[in-house]
């Protein structure tokens, strides 16, 4: 029995690391694919995590939370990301404004800034820091990508990153809020990426580009 | 006694006004040692006015007839208000200096409207003239009457010259001084004498008074002439009044009412010749300098009303 | 019950209108389902004057401040309607730009927007904030043109990443309560929330932090200065009478969201901190986007401008406080709505008449359309806050409570800004007015449904301007009560 | 009976646009509007005459209505400002019956009437309106109504520049009204004129300065003190004639009525530098004023300047009552505000006079640059006459009205020299100085006016066939004309319920009579000048038409006379210094050096205040919006990054609050 728990403690311990990692990666990608790979396996480990409290919290709506993760952010939303990157047959090009090294230099900054903010509320709520460090990691890494990031998907990836962050936030904070909360929250973030697919094959329609900088027709 | 008093100074002073203006030629010819016209040469000039016809451009309108008339009966009014033989004149006690002042200033812009009637290019360079010197002369004549008003304690003519009459001579404050030299400043501006209009002339380039009246001839010159000659007896007669009233009749006895006449012509004689001696030891200024002219006298006059503060 | 049937109607409606191919019918069925939709909301109010507040199950409630808030939408959606009748004759047909497709969004987005107002808890909020936000992005970029696109995409993309920032506020919030005592199941109820609100004191500075994002993030949706750049675009960009319900009623629906959390936190710690956060807020906003307005070149964005501008005033009378600062703040969100769909319903006729929306390029207006002219001549009077029209109340009601609670920098600065407002409209607007009629002959004669719509706002801002009805007075002190 | 009155004369005002829309169908009730405005009006001026000459106070509460107290309250002050109204409305209404016929067409015209009714409603209004928001409410919408019946009248690029400048300042004027009504706030909860006036007197000094400065800045931007006066000169001459009478002759006065009604009523005059400041304003605003009406050669440009002049008096008294006040004597601080009030009632009959026999100029001759016209007066014999007659009132010269209120002014400038401090005891008389040269310039103004416009040789053909206009227009210019006499002759009538009301204003005790003797010798004098002048014209002989005498020249030219720009030359010449011109001359030589084909020179008045104050201040507006429209980049990563960076910045800020 011991082995459950102890792979339980185990998960929940080093996910936070494991997030840091794909952070850092991502920052460093290059081809819009491995950024949709980096985000799913991001996805997988936050469910992990979920499983990890489930087991240990004993609630049933975890579980049922843990499944919907599995299936939303680790199956179909990379799965229908890949199939809008095939069906546009845009160039794989992330189009960063920063070049890798300074973005993986200021992921790192952004990972040490989210850890210093978090310390002090950390200690009064009793809650474990690297955890909440990695939320609000999560959180400044997709406000990063989206702001650097040309290429419309990129801005996708970047927000469901963002949002990744939140939810690990409330996860971490209070074991995950009401049922009913959680499953409108993703069907709005599925929604919203399905609006932002729509969107993205009607900028490829009259733009013939994908690249967001380029559209500053609307100005003053 | 006194209202019969106040009637007799008033027609007196209509009526002494051209022989005024004699004096002052016959004096200015004998300084430039001419013979000059007899000094009652103005009334002859009056009685052959009259008697000739009255000359109208086709140009103008009934102003052109109406405003010497006015300017005369404006002009006669406002001599009703001069403390001449005592100091108390008809409208003396309603009446006050500014009343005085404005009554002149509605003789002066109906003369210049008649003169812009006319339709010549003489009546416009005229009234423009007459616009530029009265629009810088009325303030420090209001000015030098408001300092001497203050230190009199009170705005009706009559009480002004009293108050002066009570004062001793010799303790006069300086207040008087500056008034007196603004107010004489601005009586030649006003009345048109040598430094700022030559009364005498015809040429165009000087004159101010007489490129107004250019148009007139007949009975409208004559009462314009006469009215010249009362404000000039009037301007005389306030500064007399104002600055020197010693000789007045204060009570009704019979030596001051013999006195009073003889004190007043005596001084009047006096000023026809120190104008007389001014207009022929001066040139005319030149058109822009008698701003400036007319500056020292506003200049005298700030420091008069300054010093009524300050010497209080 | 009543509520549900709130809900349902424009569901089914927005569903029913997609099946009629035919224009016509698509028409006809809108105006019915919006008949229906008012009748549903006067239900709704009525029982809600009687009642005080009206419970559904866990996730309806409806009290003071959402009747008011309902009205708001009844009357937009009603004008909407009638205005888009006429409106819709030249929309090109798309494979998403097409009546039923235009009334069905429609009514999906007015679904929504009532949803936000029904919503007992905050997650609840969230989420229709969250989905009136996706229902919208389709009608700002409905004419598909390349600037429509552009707008829709940054309106999405911008207004999606604020709202997270909202989420991230809801869960500070709910961490907060469930920290202090509260069970968890129900700690995002509002009305649970605001009676454990004095417990929150304990945990001040998560409160805060909450209070901080759930501003900037529905911040972002009301257009609040630094966070404002989506909204001249997507009210340039949309078809007139969706700019006219996201100035309008959207605005508002956001506000609403911001106020349900302002109520929570000053109950909390005290309204020190929100007060002074929507301060800076009203502050930033009216400022940048009074001197904005001068050098605009597009009427629609002049409009949105006036919008942020306005709501930059709510944001103060809320700032300031004070029963007539909140009152002044409530009535300026409804006048404004008139004022501001009178407004887009003027710019929606100039367009048809003259075919461009660039201010340099109208010339004549007075001359050649008397009756666009006179509602724009209203309109912009009513925006200006001049005397005859309700705006002038509201906004003396605002400055009377600034100025009572002494707080003159803020009234002196408002001051300053009504009058730079007043300038540039009145620069922008008469140069359009006058001059004379270009030659082109009028593109689209605007048909007498628009004009009476522009009356019917004409009347109210007049109406409005002298008198307040009995009715209206005392809906407004029950959503005063609410907010105290 | 009184009060019934009052209301019938509102609700008239209020519902004749709707009266016009009824009637505009059948030509026979097509007249029938504007007789009941004129009826309206003459109703207006018997309820503001009785309740000025009787005193009894008029109340009309409206609160019921509107969300925030609306009341009118007629009390004396606010009846002499409302007969000021009225009385100058109904001769203007009489004037407007064949102008606006002869003038607009038919939609036009009854715009034209129905916003002049409004307009007149509004500038009732804010004079008895009795709480802050009727006074804001009528504040504003007299702008809007002025403005708009300006617009009715024209619509070219330089109308519309003047007209935006007229809004905006009118604007930016109301907004410092605003904030002097509300400053009062925190004390006096209602904004009814009564906790107003008890909020006034428990206020701290440093409020009291604040609501002072901001009230002298906000009147003063409707009255057109000298720094605020731009929008004078261009928006009353593009109006049409009767609308810019009552624009220069009644409009400005209400701002004198809202400065009356802080700086006495509550109050009660303030300390002494209040009342230098406004008589500085008064004497800069009076000099200035003057000085550029002199320049000027278009008619209504011309009075739109003199109207500036005359403000500046009024502040002038205003002014000196402040300094009374503040050294406590209120009897002469009495005499100075009779002065001033006075000099506003006599202000408002002579400058619309003035006015409408610009419209009837206008009317005849089509044109208003006095540099074409000449000979009016043998031509128009009675508009002639009545402009003479508004001339002579508005110089001051005794037997007219303008006399009687600077004779006043002059009084108390006098008895100032009595006041214990030496600056008071010194400034005051110095005043008179100003006031004086004030006058004689304003003389030598109207004197070329009158002597270029209507005597001489008619200028041009337009000037050359000019004939008399409608009766009716002559009749109401009459009215005026009677008026301003009448006031000249008799001011016994409208100074003692003047006295009467500052008496109740100040709560100062009246001045022996012997002090104001001005009612007693005016008649005598006039009678003697009567006199004289029908015993001299006796002597006259008939006369004989001759033609000019042109110094043996053939014929004499309409050019050769002296024109309004020659005729001002002297004068501008010496006040250079006030105009700053700027002189251009061009010389155009042929091809040999010496012998030019043409010479041009120009001299144009750079001193209005537009170069100096007001356009940098709307290039630093415009300026500073460019800088920010560059903040809209367009492009969606930089808004996200403001967004980031407005959340980051309120982290930090949370952290230290």
């Amino acid at each position: 029995m011991g082995l459950i728990e102890f792979a339980a403690a185990k998960a929940l311990a080093s996910s936070a690391v494991f997030l840091f990692i794909t952070l850092l990666m991502m920052a460093a990608a290059k081809r819009i694919s491995t950024c949709i790979i980096l985000f799913s396996t991001q996805s997988a480990i936050m469910a992990a995590e979920i499983l990890a409290l489930a087991y240990a919290g004993k609630s049933a709506e975890a579980y049922a939370v843990a499944a919907l993760v599995i299936v939303v952010k680790v199956v179909a939303i990379p799965y229908a990301l890949f199939r809008i990157v095939k069906d546009l047959k845009a160039s794989q090009d992330v189009a960063s404004s920063t070049t890798g090294a300074q973005s993986v230099f200021i992921m790192a900054g952004l990972i040490l800034l989210s850890f210093h903010v978090v310390v002090p509320y950390a200690k009064t709520l009793r809650l474990d820091e690297d955890l909440l460090a990695a939320a609000v990691a999560l959180l400044l890494a997709g406000a990063f990508l989206m702001v650097s990031r040309k290429k419309a998907l990129m801005q996708v990836i970047g927000l469901l990153v963002l949002e990744n962050g939140i939810f690990l936030a409330a996860l971490t904070t209070t074991y995950g809020m009401p049922l009913v909360i959680e499953i409108g929250i993703f069907f709005d973030l599925l929604m919203g990426v399905f609006l932002m697919g729509l969107f993205v094959f009607r900028i490829r329609d009259t733009f013939e580009h994908l690249d967001v900088s380029k559209l500053r027709r609307l100005r003053g | 006694m006194n209202l019969a008093l106040d009637v007799i100074q008033a027609l007196l002073l209509v009526a002494i006004a051209p022989l005024v203006r004699g004096v002052v030629a016959r004096v200015k010819a004998r300084i430039q040692n001419r013979r000059g016209a007899s000094v009652w040469r103005p009334y002859a000039d009056l009685l052959k006015l009259f008697r000739k016809q009255d000359l109208v451009p086709e140009t103008a309108s009934g102003l052109f007839r109406l405003a010497p008339v006015i300017l005369f009966a404006v002009t006669v009014t406002a001599a009703a208000f001069i403390p001449v033989l005592h100091p108390s004149a008809l409208f003396g006690a309603g009446g006050d200096f500014i009343l005085l002042v404005y009554l002149l200033a509605i003789g002066r812009f109906f003369l210049m409207l008649g003169a812009m009637d006319g339709g010549s290019s003489f009546g416009g360079m005229g009234a423009s003239r007459e616009a530029l010197v009265s629009a810088l002369a009325e303030a420090p004549l209001l000015l030098a009457l408001v300092s001497v008003a203050i230190l009199a304690h009170t705005v009706t003519m009559s009480g002004i010259v009293l108050s002066t009459v009570r004062q001793n001579p010799l303790h006069l404050s300086a207040v008087y001084g500056f008034a007196l030299g603004a107010m004489i400043l601005v009586a030649i501006a006003e009345t048109g004498r040598i430094p700022v209009d030559n009364p005498a002339t015809h040429l165009e380039l000087t004159m101010i008074h007489e490129a107004m009246v250019l148009e007139y001839s007949g009975p409208s010159l004559a009462l314009i002439e006469w009215a010249n000659a009362v404000k000039l007896a009037l301007i005389m007669a306030m500064l007399v009044g104002v600055f020197a009233p010693w000789g007045m009749a204060t009570s009704t006895s019979i030596a001051a009412l013999v006195l009073a006449p003889l004190a007043f012509v005596f001084k009047l004689a006096v000023l026809a010749v120190a104008i007389a001696v001014i207009e022929s030891s001066m040139a005319k200024l030149r058109m822009y300098l008698v701003p400036d002219f007319l500056g020292m006298a506003s200049a005298l006059a700030i420091l008069a009303v300054a010093f009524t503060a300050l010497m209080r | 019950m009543t509520l549900l049937l709130l809900l349902l109607v424009p569901f089914c409606a927005a569903l029913i209108v997609l099946t009629c191919k035919e224009p016509e019918r698509a028409v006809r069925v809108a105006i019915a389902a919006g008949t229906l939709q008012m009748v549903a909301i006067a239900n709704a109010v009525w029982r809600i004057r009687s009642a005080g507040v009206v419970q559904f199950g866990r996730y309806l409630r409806a009290d003071g401040l959402t009747a008011f808030f309902l009205l708001n939408i009844a009357v937009i959606l009603a004008l909407v309607l009638v205005y888009s009748i006429g409106y819709l004759r030249h929309i090109p047909a798309g494979r998403f730009s097409s009546p039923r497709w235009f009334y069905s969004l429609t009514f999906l987005f007015t679904f929504t927007m009532i949803a936000v107002y029904l919503s007992a808890s905050l997650g609840m909020l969230w989420i229709c904030v969250e989905s009136t936000t996706l229902a919208s992005a389709l009608l700002v970029g409905f004419y598909n043109t390349k600037g429509a696109v552009e707008a829709g995409w940054k309106y999405l993309v911008v207004c999606t990443v604020g709202i997270a920032f909202a989420l991230f506020g809801t869960i500070a919030l709910y961490l907060a309560a469930v920290k202090s005592g509260v069970n968890p199941a129900s700690a995002l109820d509002w009305s649970v929330l605001m009676n454990a609100a004095p417990g929150l004191a304990a945990t001040r500075d998560l409160v805060k932090l909450s209070f901080v994002f759930v501003a900037v993030g529905y911040g972002t949706k009301i257009g609040f200065v630094p966070m404002h750049s989506w909204l001249p675009d997507a009210h340039a960009e949309a078809p007139t009478p969706i700019s006219a319900m996201l100035s309008a009623a959207l605005l508002n629906c956001a506000l609403y969201a911001l106020l349900r959390f302002d109520t929570i936190t000053s109950h909390a710690i005290g309204s020190a901190f929100s007060h002074t956060l929507l301060l800076i807020f009203g502050c930033l906003s009216i400022t940048v986007a009074a001197l904005l307005m001068v050098v605009q070149r597009d009427l629609k964005r002049l409009l949105a401008y006036s919008s942020i501008e306005h709501m930059g005033i709510v944001a103060l009378g809320i700032g300031i406080g004070g029963p007539l600062g909140i009152l002044g703040a409530l009535l300026h969100t409804f006048n404004h709505s008139i004022a501001k769909s009178l407004m887009f319903f003027t710019a929606g006729s100039v367009r048809e008449s003259f075919g461009t929306l660039r201010m340099r390029r109208i010339h004549g207006m007075a001359r050649s359309v008397p009756f666009t002219s006179a509602g724009l001549v209203v309109g912009a009077l009513a925006i200006a806050g001049m005397p005859p029209f309700a705006l002038f109340i509201s906004e003396f009601m605002i400055l009377t409570a600034a100025f009572t609670a002494s707080r003159y920098f803020i009234a002196i600065l408002l001051l300053l800004v009504l009058s730079v407002v007043f300038g540039a409209l009145l620069h922008h607007v008469q140069r359009m007015l006058a001059g004379k009629r270009t030659e082109e002959p009028a593109r689209l004669k605007p048909l007498p449904s628009q004009f009476a719509v522009m009356g019917i706002c004409t009347t109210y801002l007049i109406v409005f301007g002298i008198c307040i009805p009995r009715v209206f007075a005392n809906l407004l002190q029950r959503a005063l009560v609410v907010l105290q | 009976m009184v009060q019934l009155a009052f209301n019938s004369f509102l609700t008239v005002l209020l519902l004749l646009p709707a009266a016009i829309l009824l009637c505009r169908r059948s030509s026979r009730t097509r007249a029938l509007p504007s007789l009941l405005f004129l009826l309206a009006l003459l109703v207006g001026t018997f309820v503001a005459g009785m309740s000025f000459w009787r005193g009894d106070r008029l109340a009309l509460d409206l609160s019921w209505l509107t969300l925030f107290p609306f009341a009118f309250a007629v009390d004396r002050l606010s009846a002499f400002f409302l007969l000021i109204i009225c009385a100058v409305g109904a001769p203007v209404a009489l004037f407007s019956i064949p102008y606006v016929e002869r003038h607009y067409s038919g939609t036009k015209a009854d715009w034209m009437w129905a916003l002049l009714s409004l307009f007149l409603l509004s500038m009732s209004l804010v004079v008895t309106a009795s709480t802050a928001f009727a006074f804001l409410f009528g504040w504003e919408l007299m702008t809007l109504f002025s403005a708009g019946l300006i617009v009715i009248d024209g619509d070219s690029e330089r109308r519309r520049h003047n007209i935006f400048i007229y809004l905006v300042m009118m604007h930016a004027g109301a907004a410092a009204v605003f904030a002097s009504f509300l400053l009062f706030l925190p004390h006096a909860p209602g904004l009814d004129f009564v906790s107003i006036r008890a909020a006034a007197a428990t206020m701290p000094a440093g409020l009291r300065t604040a609501v002072f400065l901001l009230f002298f800045v906000g009147f003063g931007t409707k009255a057109g003190i000298v720094p605020f006066h731009l929008w004078l000169p261009k928006a009353h001459p593009i109006a049409p004639s009767p609308v810019s009478a009552l624009m220069s002759a009644v409009m400005l006065k209400t701002a004198i009525y809202g400065f009356v009604r802080f700086a006495f009523d509550f109050f009660g005059g303030g300390p002494a530098w209040w009342g230098y400041l406004i008589m500085l304003a008064g004497a800069v605003t009076g000099v200035l004023g003057i000085l550029y009406a002199l320049t000027e050669h278009d008619l209504k440009r011309l009075l739109a300047y003199s109207s500036v002049e005359n403000i500046g008096i009024i502040y002038l008294g205003l002014g000196a009552a402040l300094v009374f006040m503040a050294n406590n004597s209120p009897a002469w601080a009495m005499v100075a505000l009779v002065a001033a009030l006075l000099h506003a009632l006599n202000h408002s009959l002579f400058k619309s006079l003035l006015f409408l026999g610009a419209g009837a100029v206008s009317d005849a001759t089509h044109t208003l640059d006095i540099e074409l016209l000449g000979g009016l007066l043998k031509r128009m014999r009675v508009t002639g006459t009545v402009f003479l007659i508004g001339c002579c009132s508005i110089i001051g010269l005794p037997l007219f009205n303008g006399f009687v209120g600077e004779w006043l002014m002059f009084r108390s400038f006098i008895a100032g020299s009595e006041l214990p401090g030496i600056a008071s005891a010194a400034i005051l008389p110095l005043m008179a100085g100003v006031l004086a040269l004030i006058g004689a310039i304003a003389a030598a103004c109207f004197a070329k006016l009158y002597g270029v416009a209507f005597l001489g040789r008619p200028r041009s053909i337009a000037a050359e066939h000019a004939t008399e206009v409608a009766t009716a227009m002559q009749a109401a210019m009459a009215v005026l004309a009677a008026a301003c006499v009448t006031i000249g002759l008799m001011p016994g009538i409208v100074l003692s319920p003047l006295t009467a009301m500052a008496q109740e204003l100040l709560h100062s005790s009246g001045l022996p009579e012997a002090e104001i003797p001005i009612a007693h010798t005016l008649p005598f004098i006039a009678a003697c000048i009567a006199v004289l002048v029908i015993a001299v014209t006796g002597f006259r002989r008939i006369k004989r038409i001759t033609p000019t005498w042109a110094c043996g020249l053939p014929t004499l030219s309409s050019r050769m006379q002296y024109s309004s720009a020659a005729f001002s030359k002297p004068l501008r010449k010496v006040f250079a210094r006030a105009y700053k011109p700027d002189r251009t001359v061009e010389v155009l030589y042929a091809n040999e050096p010496y012998f030019p084909q043409s010479i041009v020179y120009r001299s144009v008045r750079t001193t209005s205040f537009e170069k100096s104050l007001y356009r940098p201040a709307v290039d630093a507006i415009v300026g500073m919006a460019a800088r920010l429209r560059r903040l809209q980049t367009g492009n969606v990563q930089v808004y996200l990054l403001y967004i980031f960076l407005a959340l980051i910045a309120l982290l930090v800020f949370m952290r230290f609050v």
